[in-house]
């Protein structure tokens, strides 16, 4: 009843867990599974091991949440061990590698690894907004963009995943740059740039000062971005930002999404936030009398 | 007010426990009514933010840091500190006789359990580093001391000393992930509190899962070592 | 104890109404002021009548208000009536004038009008995400910021702010053009693009489609962009966006701003927020033992 | 659910109620709890979205629209609208007996408000412009009409015909604003409830506001004439 096809890979629901949220290690990529991710999105991970940015990198919002992660991963030679139990564990599970780098030719080598490791797809984070010299500050021009996403497209034969930031003037230049360089599909969005100051401290919480937002703050700008992307772009499009309930879910496929990525709502409701969704779905297909497919992009029409 | 937000906690009072150890009293109403296990992070705005058991709960609740360094340090002497949460799951309750294996200062998140009647087993490298031993002593009889120099009670490791006596009843652990393996390796039963780096504390970053088990959030005790070490 | 002054204006309190809630009749406009806003921004006033976008023009979303309004207000020529009504009725009310226009010309013979009509400052509207040819659509090129704010400098005595759209890569570059074109201050953020679906009958809720998205949500966005403003430009900035409590002023303030913009937050907690917030404020400086000045940027120290 | 959510009703029934008016019956939790005066925005994806009194409120409630242009057009032959509110502050409650006053639609907004020993002065162009003439019969035995051409009741404005009569009560009133000026001009004191272009529908974008009176949120109901005229 849920079932998509994304880039020719079957998922048996749209719920992909996002980058970033309990998967640096495979016995958490493991759970996510379990609890009914229909994919899991890798921490992003890069060449060498970092240590990400000190304590505090989380700080809660009225509406959300913030980090400043600053993306903290094993590196490339190290994430082999993880990869190889998730490929022993789940062969079957879908698997969507995701990468950083300063440059084409960093990603292109990331991508292959990630290829070799047995991912399904790469995705590029082009869009992390807190940590220098990365995401989006390699990602906020289109000419840069699509060189990257056509680079890593010469090397790689599995699907391409762009993950684009929204703190730019335009994500559809972005979307258009992505679509040049030959990405299969596009990622929207990356967490918005913000900050908190704890009042009776006088302190930025966050240890980089700025961070980037997620959670239900930014699910209107998600929705726009996807909105904006499917009505100028051609490809199919993960919608990330803000999804807790089923009507998010529905919301994000109106506007045009394909499937979606759920992050700060694991914090929100717990793993069982998966089969929840589902359930949700289920019961507005229902009530509606609808299949997913009738409401692809339907908000685009009048 | 939510555990997610930072409360601003002014010092009330300070207690050294042990050598390089401190309690610090305070005022949270969201700590006050925590259950014994559960954790706060602590964040010194400029410095680190970290995470520390309640060794003491109620109208007035209690911190109790060993010095480590840069943040164990300030904090023995800040006047105000930042927390949040508690956050996690403590230990689960128990009609019967309790059974508390501590490592050091490990016996911080076990000392809201301390009742009349348990045994308490508490390890260190030497007399001077014993945390809480009167309060203990005061609370219950049966309180025995581990110390690798032997300057004060058993000499040895305070597991070994656990198995020469086994006495009846639930046990709870806290302490080094060495001595709890060597607790798994014995076949000994306990629910046990876990050490394990922190950052986001609300079971999203992944820094702390350990075998797939979100400490932060799912922990810090856990149930049954084998979800561990199995 | 909240006095502030902002570019030789005193005002009682840091807290403005921002430009857009209840602010296109005279009448509104002074029961904002009875209400203790210390100063009264208009709505953005253009050259001729605009009637708006059609209905619906708000979307509630979880956190935060999204509207879509289009800019509608009497016209300059119209307006004359409203602020004759505001000078008789309150020769001491600080009135800043917003005005839009889609060219520097337009802008400066405006800021005329509204200088003749005894406002006290103007507020140059470079950032309404929803009317076409205005708004962010002129406001979101450094150059042409720069343009228009000299121009209108050239032909005004009174202080002149610009507000600034966050829907930008870089917000310290619009800031820094706004202080090279000579402004006296600047007013962030106005609203964040954003949309929302309803998806029980599948469409966009605003006519419009996407509109700006005000509220709680977007609170550490407008704290961020203040943040990152008076880190680069010597400008006071009205901090703007989310403001419902004590706290976010304190915030604000700390961020770096020299007063607040109060808009969505009269719609959650009625016109009664401005003395409510100022015995919050009073509250919080009584118990941390504080003056506001000593708070104005401590975020910044370290 | 918030009243500031859009909710997808189902139109469970229609009732003609004069010529060109029609009401329109659905269940609505919200509607269900709403005050006699209070009102919903109804919005008609594609076509446009204005306020509508609900003329009913109960476990199934209504609103009753007069077709004025493409909104109420489309309403007449819709089979789910989508509405937000209540909205609004309704009528102050009344221990007493109370006079009605209403110009034709203006009636949709008293309706809930009829009792028995009521007084209700209804005016129309004509005879078959006069809305819930046998409902309104049915509940009190003061009804009494007006009409442009006398074609029912008496040949002339409803202000005249209440003031011929001027029965004792608290008085409430909607109606187009000539209506409603006339009323005050002649100092009578009265409860009305405003017509006014509204927009946002929750108080902050100065499209609905008199006089400094946000209609939208403060009223439609004003309690004092003078308010708004004075
Ligand atoms: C659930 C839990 C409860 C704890 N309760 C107590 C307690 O009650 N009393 C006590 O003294 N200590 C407790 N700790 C350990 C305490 O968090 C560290 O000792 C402290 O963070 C040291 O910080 P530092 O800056 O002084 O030392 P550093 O020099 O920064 O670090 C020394 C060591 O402390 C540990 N550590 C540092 N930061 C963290 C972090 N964010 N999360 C986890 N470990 C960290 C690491 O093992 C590190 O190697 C607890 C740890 C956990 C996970
Ligand atoms: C508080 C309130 C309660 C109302 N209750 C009822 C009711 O119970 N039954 C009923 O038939 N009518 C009611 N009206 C009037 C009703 O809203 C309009 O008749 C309706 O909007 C006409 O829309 P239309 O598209 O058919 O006509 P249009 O051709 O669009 O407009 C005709 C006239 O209707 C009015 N109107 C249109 N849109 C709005 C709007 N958004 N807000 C206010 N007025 C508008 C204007 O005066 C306009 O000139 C009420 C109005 C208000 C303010
Ligand atoms: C703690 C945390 C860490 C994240 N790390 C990454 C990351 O490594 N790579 C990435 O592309 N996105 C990362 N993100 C962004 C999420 O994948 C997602 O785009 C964003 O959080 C919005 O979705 P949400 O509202 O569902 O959380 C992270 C988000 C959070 C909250
Ligand atoms: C209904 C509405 C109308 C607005 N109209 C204007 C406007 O005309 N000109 C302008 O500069 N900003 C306008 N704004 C933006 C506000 O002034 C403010 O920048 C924004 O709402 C963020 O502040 P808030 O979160 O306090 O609402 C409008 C906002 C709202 C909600
Ligand atoms: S500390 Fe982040 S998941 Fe536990
Ligand atoms: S309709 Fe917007 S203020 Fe009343």
């Amino acid at each position: 009843m849920l079932g998509v096809e994304l880039c020719g890979i079957r998922l048996d629901s749209p719920l992909i867990s996002a980058s970033g949220i309990l998967d640096e290690r495979a016995e958490s990529m493991l759970r996510l599974l379990e609890a009914g991710a229909s994919a899991v999105t890798t921490k992003s991970i890069g060449s060498g091991e970092r240590k990400g940015n000190d304590n505090p990198v989380i700080a809660e919002t009225e509406c959300g949440l913030l980090n400043g992660m600053g993306l903290p991963n094993p590196g490339i030679d190290a994430f082999a061990r993880e990869m190889e139990i998730m490929r022993n564990r789940r062969p079957d599970g879908v698997i969507i590698g995701s990468i950083f780098a300063s440059e084409a030719d960093g990603f292109a080598a990331l991508a292959r690894r990630m290829e070799d490791y047995g991912s399904s797809a790469i995705e590029l984070n082009l869009s992390c907004p807190n940590a220098r010299g990365f995401g989006d500050e390699v990602g906020s021009d289109p000419d840069t963009v699509l060189e990257i996403t056509r680079e890593v497209k010469r090397v790689t034969d599995i699907p391409v995943f762009v993950k684009l930031t929204p703190n730019v003037r335009s994500i559809v230049d972005l979307a258009k740059a992505c679509e040049e360089g030959g990405a299969d599909g596009i990622a929207a969005i990356n967490t918005v740039r913000g900050m908190k100051i704890d009042v009776e401290s006088f302190q930025p919480i966050l240890s980089c000062r700025i961070g980037g937002m997620s959670g239900p703050a930014i699910k209107p700008i998600g929705i726009r971005c996807v909105y904006e992307i499917t009505g100028e772009v051609d490809l199919p499009v993960i919608g990330i930002g803000g999804v807790l309930c089923g009507n998010d879910v529905v919301e994000y496929i109106m506007a045009g999404a394909s499937a979606v990525g759920v992050g700060s709502g694991i914090h929100y409701r717990g793993l069982k936030i998966f089969e929840d969704i589902k359930r949700e779905m289920l019961e507005f297909l229902e009530r509606k009398e609808l299949r997913l497919d009738d409401i692809v992009g339907i908000a685009h029409r009048r | 007010m939510r555990a997610g937000e930072y409360r601003r906690i002014r010092v009330l009072e300070r207690k050294r426990e042990a050598e390089d150890t401190e309690s610090i009293y305070f005022e949270d109403p969201l700590c006050s009514a925590a259950s014994p296990g559960q954790f706060v992070m602590v964040w010194l705005p400029g410095i680190d933010e970290f995470p520390m058991s309640l060794s003491r709960i109620g109208g007035v609740s209690s911190i109790t840091a060993l010095r480590k360094g840069k943040g164990t340090e300030a904090l023995l002497t800040a006047e105000d500190i930042s927390i949040r949460g508690p956050f996690g799951n403590g230990f689960s309750p128990s009609a019967g006789k309790k059974v508390l294996i501590a490592g050091g200062i490990g016996m911080a998140s076990l000392l809201p359990l301390v009742a009349e009647g348990d045994h308490v087993f508490l390890g260190a490298r030497s007399a001077e580093y014993l945390p809480f031993v009167d309060e203990i002593a005061g609370r219950c009889a049966h309180l025995r001391t581990a110390t690798d120099d032997g300057s004060m009670g058993f000499k040895g490791n305070v597991v070994d000393l656990f198995i020469s006596a086994r006495p009846e009843g639930h046990v709870y652990s806290c302490g080094p992930m060495g001595m709890l393996k060597t607790l798994h390796e014995h076949k000994i039963k306990a629910e046990a509190s876990l050490e394990s780096y922190m950052k986001c504390a609300i079971g999203i970053c992944d820094s702390c899962t350990i075998n797939g088990f979100i400490v932060c959030r799912e922990g810090p005790v856990v149930r049954d070592l084998d979800r561990i070490f199995g």
